[in-house]
């Protein structure tokens, strides 16, 4: 988590140096969801995402370098400079694909958990999805066919209130999403989204039922994005949501939470943590310089891979 | 029997020459192909809605379920978006779906994970992954069903980077292309066309593949091109029977796959006849008929002796009356009367 | 009931004489649906369904004249032979708009309805929508918004078990129908399909709560069509459903379990049902008749009404 | 400022003459659009995702909600497919809806909507019904938002019976086109550009409409016609300075509108040059260019001097990458290259 934390703060620092010419949609504030999960998950499992990139891609252990060049548009990003900071992918590590098509992902992710199955691969598919997410009809679509077919697939929502600058209120009634999920059959349960154990353990319960059989499984954890929708820094003055409203989730930053439980609990102390900030300090400086240093596309590179080569060739 | 099924088994096609090959027809020769991609690819799959129902769409998934199991030729939910994102990540992990559509108006409803979604993975994934998959749905003709069961959408496809467009006209191409469509490791669609499918045809047994991305000259012809796929190419054949009662002399050309086009098919063949029919069974403005007739311009400027002329859908919703349908729809008569008005521009009906 | 019965019947009677150019779709065993639900509706209320038309065009109040002439592809008919069956309209009784497309009348009520309530014009809209329907995914967006902004809209779902010839297991998982819909914080009931007044009494709870901004209401109404999905006569015999539970269906026909209850209470007799039957018969006899009569559409009318007029000329 | 936004501030547009009246940007004359509908139509209200929000559809809809009310001016769900239908059923019924997109990739979720209800009822419905609806999206481009969210749709919908499409170049046109497009009672397309959202206009006060389906001639010229809508013309009046300076003195055509398309313009400035490109925002396969191409050597053979050109987005998916962008698209270098190459077919870069 705190990874992702300092990666991000580190783009969004840069982000208005206009270097990095890709739209950015920061996790600041909602790493336990992507960490708890993916913490949950093995290598082989894969993972689908939407436009919010950035926090899975790492938790699922995607390449900081390839990950920076792809944002800063070098032919050696994740993408190759054709995907974007929407779509960053790792195959290696199970970061399988993502959609910048809100609920673009959801039936693909059901599709990897189809061929899974066809294949008894005993591999789990994860998707992210946000709460706007659910009101796209191909979610519906996607966990309908998924309880039918009792396919390995977790879809993890991560309500966070609010689709880009519109509040939940506007957009769906009163109701509690993971409920609705629960009428498709669907193991459905919701999980504090900032604390990363929880996240993780219930995760690992709906791992386990998709590895054994048992099907999909909805988690709902409601989260917080401690910045705007996109781009760097934070827009609440803008007037939409409540400063007020972010302060007070602030005060329940996964981040905190967690150290403060480690180092309550004895895990961690101080020193520890200052090894890894030195850590990820190090590593992020690496990655930046590596991404800024990396060979710009060719106009070649435009005309690779609109179609793939005919296989018996 | 009900009207509309009496009405297609009522079309009167060539008869094949037996002497050249087994003749099977057009339905039997989709269900061979499926049947043995299905045998022998084991990452096939077929799905679609009613692909094990007793209609067996058109017939031409009967028998699969029974012969490869529930598993591998499966019922769909009425969720038409929702399932092609299924087959498009299903073949982004290492599956070949081949999902069946009734009609390509079904199709539309999957035009977002069609479109933006299978048909762009490859290259948003710089290459590392490919979408295998195959989306089928046969167009319609004097069913009776209008406006919203008629469509044919090859023209709203055709500017899609990262797809490819298959029309077989013949049963040996529906076979072959099928089989293509099956293998290549692309987004496919296979649009076929309800009026050719009791035509019968010699098909080999077995496997084989009919090239995407190229053509065919199906009749040579010095006068002039009439150039398509699909049914439009049924009854291109019939207009140059028409055409040479009357001396003239037209060469026709089966675009196919209308994506990617065969450009050099269609030039080579202008470059003799200098004069150029487009002819499709979608609507005339946009779409095949137009890229056609621009390509002629562009590529072909140097040749063309005369306009180039298309014959489609005039740019109106599909009617649901027969008697309308009669006026809608084009034969033979009116390729023929285009390619007429082209060879002599004189002529005066 | 009755009517609608003995007017499908000649159609299934007449159509293999392919005098009726159209794909049918035929009601029988499900007439108290319609008749029950339109009994609840006023005439300035609106009505909109799929492609099985028949039962609620003629319940809403149809032209029974305009529906066979449209049959039987004639310049007259109710659509201009532009429609076709599954596209029967009579906007003069409120029978409104229909969809071939599954699904695609669903959203279309919802915004019917949502124009009622913009123009605050006391009117109630109705929606028919298969079993089937319920997985396209823009049923449930258009649930969504009809909660939303709590619309004058009654989502009538027949659950009729079959999609074609797909049965409802093929499709979804295990679950009630009409419990998903609650989650979407609507009022939704099930109520027995093939029991006009029961029928009727759920509709005007329905039309009650619409009009007194009470919002949308779901009602899940199990029945059965007797005949295949399409064309004349029944397909069990195809194999796809079992004859034996058409023939359990059979025992509750609504038209006899109602015929039943009149006879019984005294409201009508057996004298009182054959006049029924014999007007029913001229009328069917006469409308056939003008059906045959009158004229087809000539070339012109196929380029009528591709575009609406410019008003302002 | 982000970097995208930067960019499209970056953009250098010809700067109007104040004294020929009151000047004002392409977005404030969008707002001055709906602001001048929703105060003289009752029937009239916009809805889309985010309308009311700070950022107010690139500004579009700014002080709309604040001005008209929530139940006229409204955010919608994450639901295209379905809020597409809402506004067909409310325009069935007496509304007015301006459904507004972000993005044009977004309407590709409600095609069924769009194409098979929309653009369709009228004629279904034998006339009884009226669509009066507008569905607006705006076009990206070097936004870095790649293959998902920078399509251009107009040639899929081109072969649409029944809808009509819009797609403005200038403020003056925003402005005058949407009114246009609302007071429509058929479906009605406004394709915006991103690119000419900062660009200064003449703009009059009140209700004036721009009529749907004319075209205009934005500069006339001899040798050559450059043809096309939206920010294509942009480049296409750029094209014609650099040839200006070289001699070739090229007519620049605006059609204002892709569906229905005023073809006569195009013919009679053909009749006048003899040569033509054909340009367009979206893929040059299929859609605007071909069909641009298709009428020339259909209907404007006898004038054609020279093969027709298109220049438009090359069949390839959109990359997000700033570098690989530019390789991407066209600007006005290639039309003009383009023009170059029929003008003078001897010609050697
Ligand atoms: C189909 C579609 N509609 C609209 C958008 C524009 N858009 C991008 S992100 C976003 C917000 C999605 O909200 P949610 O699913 O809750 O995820 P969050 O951004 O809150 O993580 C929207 C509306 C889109 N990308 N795709
Ligand atoms: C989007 C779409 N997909 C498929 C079809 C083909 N189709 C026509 S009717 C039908 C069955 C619909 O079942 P249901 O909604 O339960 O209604 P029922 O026919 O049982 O009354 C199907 C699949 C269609 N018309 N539209
Ligand atoms: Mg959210
Ligand atoms: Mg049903």
């Amino acid at each position: 988590m705190l990874r992702i934390r300092r990666v991000e703060e580190e783009i969004e620092r840069r982000y208005n140096q206009d270097q990095m010419k890709t739209p950015i949609h920061l996790v600041i504030g909602q790493e336990a969801t992507a960490v708890g999960c993916c913490a949950a998950l093995r290598e082989s499992d894969l993972l689908y995402c939407s436009h919010r990139t950035h926090g899975v891609y790492l938790a699922k252990g995607g390449d900081l370098r390839a990950m920076l060049c792809e944002m800063h548009c070098r032919v050696n990003g994740c993408a190759g400079s054709r995907g974007g900071s929407m779509h960053l992918i790792d195959k290696r590590v199970g970061m399988a694909g993502t959609s910048a098509i809100v609920g673009g992902a959801v039936p693909i992710a059901v599709g990897a958990a189809l061929a899974a199955a066809m294949k008894a691969e005993g591999r789990v598919v994860a998707v992210f999805l946000g709460d706007a997410t659910v009101e796209e009809g191909v979610t519906s679509e996607s966990l309908n066919f998924a309880a039918l077919k009792r396919l390995p697939v977790i879809f993890f929502c991560e309500n966070n209130f609010y689709s880009v600058q519109s509040p939940l209120s506007t957009r769906q009634p009163a109701r509690v999403i993971h409920e609705w999920a629960a009428t498709y059959g669907i193991a459905a349960v919701a999980v504090d989204g900032v604390n990363v154990l929880a996240v993780q353990s219930a995760t690992a319960d709906a791992v386990e039922r998709a590895r054994t059989g048992g099907g999909p499984t909805f988690i709902e954890a409601p989260v917080y994005r401690f910045r705007a929708h996109g781009g760097a820094g934070d827009d609440s003055h803008t007037g939409y949501r409540d400063v007020a409203e972010r302060e007070a989730w602030e005060q329940v930053c996964p981040i905190r939470l967690f150290d403060e439980y480690l180092q309550d609990t004895g895990i961690l102390n101080a020193s520890a943590v200052e090894a890894m900030e030195q850590g990820i300090a190090a590593e992020i400086d690496d990655a930046f310089a590596f991404a800024l240093a990396s060979p710009d596309p060719t106009e070649e590179d435009l005309y690779r891979h609109v179609y793939a080569p005919d296989p018996t060739r | 029997m009900p009207w509309d099924e009496g009405l297609v088994n009522s079309l009167v096609y060539d008869r094949p020459d037996p002497r050249e090959g087994r003749v099977i027809s057009y339905v039997q020769a989709i269900n061979e192909a499926l049947a043995l991609a299905l045998e022998h690819e084991p990452d096939v799959f077929v799905l679609g809605q009613g692909v094990d129902d007793p209609s067996a769409m058109f017939g031409t998934t009967k028998g699969l379920q029974t012969r490869f199991g529930p598993a591998r030729v499966f019922d769909t939910p009425l969720s038409e978006e929702g399932m092609m994102g299924v087959s498009t990540g299903a073949a982004m992990n290492g599956m070949r779906p081949v999902f069946m559509h009734n009609r390509p108006d079904f199709v539309l409803l999957a035009f977002n994970q069609l479109v933006t979604h299978a048909a762009k993975f490859h290259f948003m994934d710089n290459g590392e992954t490919t979408v295998p998959m195959v989306v089928w749905a046969a167009i319609g003709r004097g069913w009776g069903s209008g406006a919203q069961h008629s469509q044919a959408i090859q023209g709203m496809l055709l500017g899609v980077p990262g797809l490819k467009i298959v029309m077989p006209s013949t049963p040996y191409d529906a076979k072959g292309l099928l089989l293509s469509a099956i293998l290549d490791d692309n987004p496919v669609c296979v649009f076929e066309h309800r009026w050719l499918m009791r035509k019968d045809g010699v098909v080999p047994e077995g496997i084989y593949r009919v090239p995407i991305g190229k053509g065919i000259c199906r009749r040579e012809g010095r006068d002039i091109t009439i150039v398509g796929a699909s049914h439009a190419i049924e009854l291109g054949l019939q207009a140059a029977k028409l055409l040479a009662d009357e001396g003239i002399d037209a060469e026709v050309i089966d675009l196919r796959t209308v994506k990617p086009m065969d450009e050099e098919i269609v030039l080579a063949s202008l470059r003799k006849t200098g004069r150029i029919v487009a002819v499709d069974t979608a609507w005339k403005k946009g779409g095949v008929c137009a890229e056609i007739g621009c390509l002629a311009a562009e590529k072909g400027y140097a040749s063309l002796k005369a306009p180039v002329a298309r014959v489609g859908l005039p740019d109106i919703p599909t009617p649901a009356g027969y008697t309308l349908e009669q006026f809608y729809y084009p034969g033979a008569d009116q390729i023929a009367e285009a390619a007429r008005r082209l060879v002599r521009p004189d002529h005066v009906i």
